[in-house]
């Protein structure tokens, strides 16, 4: 791609994903307020289509604030770090067979690895506030980002010894040729990878670095305004991508039948995942640190080690 | 039953302080109700009524102090789970430096009935562990619940 | 360059999202783990008790609602019972049922409300929305017969305020039945499931003989395997006219105390039930006593009274001088005294268990400061 | 100057103000940042040659892996005590300059005197070239570096509990 049309996909991108944000979180809130027996926003524009906006509206207008004793420069950077990589992340994402950005060869790699970086972000923001919720938050927050970056990452090499690829793109090709979507053949790599991805994103019911019944409001305590927006929509941009890659490696992308288009396939399957996420969100308690950190090393990642042999015998064997 | 545990409660109290420790033995709405003076009130006769076969005192229900102008008084309500019987315990202080020993190391429950004690009514705990304002402030001058406490109404604000 | 972890001191409170009001916890932690913690209250102190000895007697029955908002009418009815004993007044049946069933219907939006909020503190949003949709049905019979949805008000001395309006008994019935099916479906929805399982079970034990000591009451405390109900083994009003069961755990944790709560919860509609067959349909409802409310003037002597509240043993202890005001009212609050364990209960646990362990003890800082 | 080469400047002048900056800043937080930054520049360096599989790697272990770690040790030690290298003489830190100052003046010397002919295989940083090369030419070296690590990590691991029960 030439340097213009890259800065111009971008540009809508960044346009569309925020859009993709306000949308989803007002899913999130509509599909919540259901479940818990109430409507949910209604108040601004019909079925409160508008009150994400007016959420974001509020948060820009309101007052800065930078608490005194904060290490300052490092407060102001971790909303950058924390968010730049779960955008940049979006650039390998094919969303059709001809709407992409970039077709890279490591694709699988460099989103695990871009998204790693968020957690300096969330530990820059926990540490610098100087306030001790946040640095607990933070502390969580990273050990667990940590811990569950490696059954995440062994939970895809499944599908990657599978495909004998790490391109996005080759991996839907493959399910393609083969007429089968991944997480029918990986199925023990796509429960790890579903519930370590929550852990990641740091969803209820692991949601132990915000925990506010616990934390406050754990490693964003002291933001405010329109950093704490940028938190926040870190949050559900990387969610927005987790799911895209969840759609792209587990569910065959784009695929689908052909009355629709592939982007509309490619959207209405990350939906899905949203879907679940919330729907966790409003069923279930918040696990504890300890029981968290257990079950990752001790269940989650011989699961995944379990699935890489499986799979690798598998494709010794058939060749 | 209960007028037999009044007795028996009396009995105890005499044998270990003399005959003259209990100042009044009655009963109240069906439920012993024994008044000693402070001097009286030790540490052994506090681990009979707990541990004791005929009393076994093992709760206390509640702890207050009340403040009769001529003395101060503490009040025991205890309650025995194995017997399920009822215990009115009265000791008197007297109205200046009003002391009375601690019974935290018997009945944990004890420690911030004291300290609330202490805190409205100004009775000293002797043994407390830590004897400190529990609900008022700590800069807070007097004791409320006394009844010779004036209440600073331009202070509160309510003149 | 020291390596190991450095203590840390952590307030929580007096402003936190679940210490349930203005309580303030100062803890220490290394890393996760709780070395030392000390509960410090008063910060909702309204010398409830230097007001009642400038007030007449019934003049005082609105502030009880206020020790325990969630579970005014037990307090309303502690008050006046302990009144009435000093007085020796007979109260007129249908009040006694009245009482009984207010409080009855306070006890299970009480307990109602401590599992949305337990819940929410456990991490767990739809539990308190949940909650609160049903306990609102029986505030709104609360309101029907007092007035008011939470500062009730409705007991007198020698009996209630107000007779109950027509159709309550038979609305109550219909408010019974729903809230059981409804709590039936809520127990299947938490109790079973996995997570809270695992940060209940074995959480914040509490020995038998600590419970005692530490005098606790309530569903701590049977919750501990102590079988004992002020309503059972002491019986006042006309408790002793209804059939029902002390729901006993001996585990001691926090998930003892979670059961022990929802299993009481049917218990107490199983109660309410009874009161309204058993209720008469007409008759007086305040002793004539009662009803010169300025004028009560009980006679000289000290009581202690005590009753089940939500919470556990709720008891006042009640002196008169043969005065217009009481001359000194103490009101042994159940929340206060739970409250103490936590110093104890809490060492060596993670920061997560504090908020399951303070949960469970069930505390409303109204009560604690007074 | 194509767009490479002023990528390139901008990159490494990155990198070396950002390495720089790690030692002159005073604060031990805003030094594990900018470590964090020169590491980014570098992975942007092997994205230029085309070594995708190397940068993405940099990234993961230097910033999401290393940098994370680093902060996390600090943040949960006592390191309000640390105290860094007390102040020199002036002699001590002018000897000390002509010392680097010859390093790396030698060090140049030699770099730019170094005649290194282009490879003819174009794509070598690709991850089956990299794999291939670990797996098959240097697996016996693979294997030993990853028992060295197993045997680190136990190590460090005997050493944490030791001091966790010592407490």
């Amino acid at each position: 791609m030439e340097l213009m049309p890259m800065v111009l996909y971008a540009g809508v991108l960044l346009q569309l994903i925020l859009a993709g944000v306000a949308a989803a979180i007002l899913f999130e809130r509509k599909v919540i307020g259901y479940m818990q027996l109430r409507t949910g926003p209604n108040r601004h524009g019909p079925w409160g289509i508008l009150q994400t906006v007016a959420d974001v509206l509020k948060l820009l207008i309101k007052e800065d604030i930078i608490p005194h004793a904060a290490d300052r420069k490092v407060f102001v950077l971790a909303p950058i770090i924390a968010f730049v990589p779960s955008f940049a992340i979006l650039a390998t994402v094919s969303w059709s067979e001809n709407l992409y950005a970039a077709d890279l060869n490591i694709g699988v790699l460099y989103f695990i690895g871009l998204s790693s970086v968020t957690t300096l972000g969330v530990l820059m923001g926990g540490w610098s506030s100087n306030n001790k919720y946040a640095l607990l938050g933070s502390m969580r927050g990273v050990a667990q980002m940590i811990s569950y970056e490696i059954p995440l990452v062994l939970s895809i090499v499944g599908v990657v010894i599978l495909v004998g690829s790490l391109n996005l793109r080759d991996i839907v090709f493959f399910q393609e040729s083969i007429g089968l979507w991944l997480f029918i053949p990986q199925f023990l790599g796509f429960v790890v990878y579903m519930i370590s991805a929550i852990a990641e994103l740091n969803r209820s019911p692991f949601d132990l670095p915000e925990a506010e019944s616990e934390l406050v409001s754990g490693y964003h305590t002291e933001y405010s305004g329109f950093r704490m927006a940028f938190f926040m929509l870190a949050e559900y941009v990387y969610a927005i991508a987790i799911s895209a890659l969840a759609t792209t490696i587990f569910f065959g992308g784009w695929l689908g039948p052909d009355f629709l288009p592939g982007e509309f396939w490619f959207l209405l399957k990350m939906c899905f995942f949203m879907f679940v996420w919330f729907w966790l969100r409003a069923t279930l308690p918040r696990a504890r640190v300890d029981h968290l950190m257990n079950f990752g090393w001790k269940v989650l990642i011989p699961l995944a080690l379990l699935n890489i042999v499986i799979t690798s015998i598998i494709k010794v064997w058939m060749g | 039953m209960s007028e037999h545990l009044l007795n028996l409660v009396k009995e105890t109290i005499q044998n270990q302080h003399g005959e003259e420790a209990v100042e009044e033995a009655d009963m109240n709405f069906e439920k012993p109700f024994i008044t000693i003076w402070s001097e009286h009130w030790t540490h052994s006769l506090a681990e009979t009524l707990r541990d004791g076969d005929e009393f076994r005192f093992d709760f206390l229900s509640c702890l207050t102090g009340v403040d009769y102008e001529e003395h101060m008084e503490v009040v025991y309500n205890f309650y025995s789970f194995p017997h399920d019987q009822y215990l009115y315990l009265k000791v008197k202080t007297p109205r200046t430096s009003p002391s009375v020993i601690s019974v935290q190391p018997l009945w944990k429950t004890a420690n911030w009935h004291e300290r609330e004690a202490y805190d409205l009514l100004g009775i000293n705990f002797s043994g407390h562990p830590n004897l400190k304002r529990i609900l008022l402030q700590d800069e807070w001058e007097g004791h409320p619940l006394r009844k010779d406490y004036v209440t600073d109404k331009k202070a509160m604000g309510l003149e | 360059m020291t390596t190991h972890t450095e203590e840390m001191t952590l307030n929580m409170g007096p402003q936190h999202p679940s210490t349930h009001g203005v309580f303030r916890l100062k803890v220490t932690v290394r890393g996760e783990t709780i070395t030392s913690a000390e509960p410090i209250i008063g910060y909702l102190h309204r010398g409830s008790e230097k007001l009642a000895e400038g007030l007449a007697y019934s003049q005082f029955i609105p502030y009880t609602d206020r020790l325990d908002y969630m579970n005014a009418m037990t307090n309303n009815y502690i008050y006046c019972a302990s009144v009435e004993e000093l007085m020796g007044l007979e109260i007129p049946e249908r009040a006694e049922y009245l009482r009984i069933l207010t409080m009855e219907l306070n006890r299970v939006a009480s307990h109602l409300l401590w599992w949305g909020t337990f819940m929410l503190d456990m991490g767990a949003i739809s539990p308190f929305l949940y909650a609160f949709r049903d306990r609102d049905h029986i505030l709104d019979r609360l309101n029907e017969i007092s007035g008011a949805r939470m500062t009730f008000n409705y007991m007198r001395i020698g009996g209630v305020k107000w007779d109950a309006p027509e159709g309550w008994i038979d609305r109550v019935k219909e408010t019974v039945e729903l809230i059981r099916e409804n709590i039936h479906d809520y127990d299947t929805l938490v109790t079973g499931n996995e997570i809270f399982q695992a940060r209940s079970k074995g959480v914040g034990y509490i020995s038998k003989e600590n419970a005692v000591n530490w005098g606790l009451s309530g569903p701590a405390l049977r919750a501990s395997g102590v079988k004992f109900d002020i309503r059972k083994d002491e019986p006042y009003s006309i408790y002793d006219r209804f059939d029902f069961d002390i729901p006993t755990r001996e585990e001691g944790d926090v998930f003892a105390r979670y059961k022990v709560r929802i299993a009481e919860i049917y218990e107490s509609l199983k109660i309410v039930e009874q009161a309204c067959e058993q209720i008469p349909d007409e008759g007086e409802i305040i002793h004539k006593k009662g009803k010169r409310l300025m004028m009560i003037k009980p006679p000289e002597g000290e009581v202690y009274k005590r009753a089940e509240a939500s919470k556990g043993e709720i008891g006042v202890y009640l002196v008169s001088n043969k005065k217009k005001e009481p001359y000194r009212v103490k009101l042994r609050r159940p929340s206060f005294v739970n409250v103490e364990i936590l110093e104890e209960l809490l060492i060596g646990q993670p920061i997560a268990n504090l908020v399951a362990i303070f949960g469970s003890l069930d505390v409303v800082l109204g009560e604690v400061d007074a | 100057m194509t767009g490479q080469e002023i990528m390139f400047i901008i990159l490494a002048l990155i990198a070396i103000c950002c390495a720089s900056l790690v030692i002159v800043l005073k604060r031990i937080s805003h030094r594990v940042l900018s470590m964090a930054f020169c590491s980014f520049a570098i992975a942007g360096l092997y994205f230029l040659l085309r070594a995708e599989f190397l940068g993405i790697i940099q990234i993961m272990v230097y910033v999401g892996g290393l940098t994370v770690l680093f902060v996390f040790a600090v943040m949960m030690t006592d390191h309000r005590t640390t105290t860094f290298v007390p102040e020199r003489s002036k002699v001590f830190k002018f000897v000390s300059f002509i010392g680097v100052g010859s390093l790396l003046s030698i060090m140049l010397i030699g770099i730019l005197g170094m005649d290194l002919p282009a490879g003819t295989e174009p794509f070598i940083g690709t991850a089956e070239a990299i794999g291939l090369e670990l797996y098959g030419n240097y697996v016996i070296a693979f294997l030993g570096v990853g028992i060295l690590l197993l045997a680190a990590l136990i190590g460090a691991i005997v050493i944490a509990r030791k001091e966790a029960d010592e407490q």
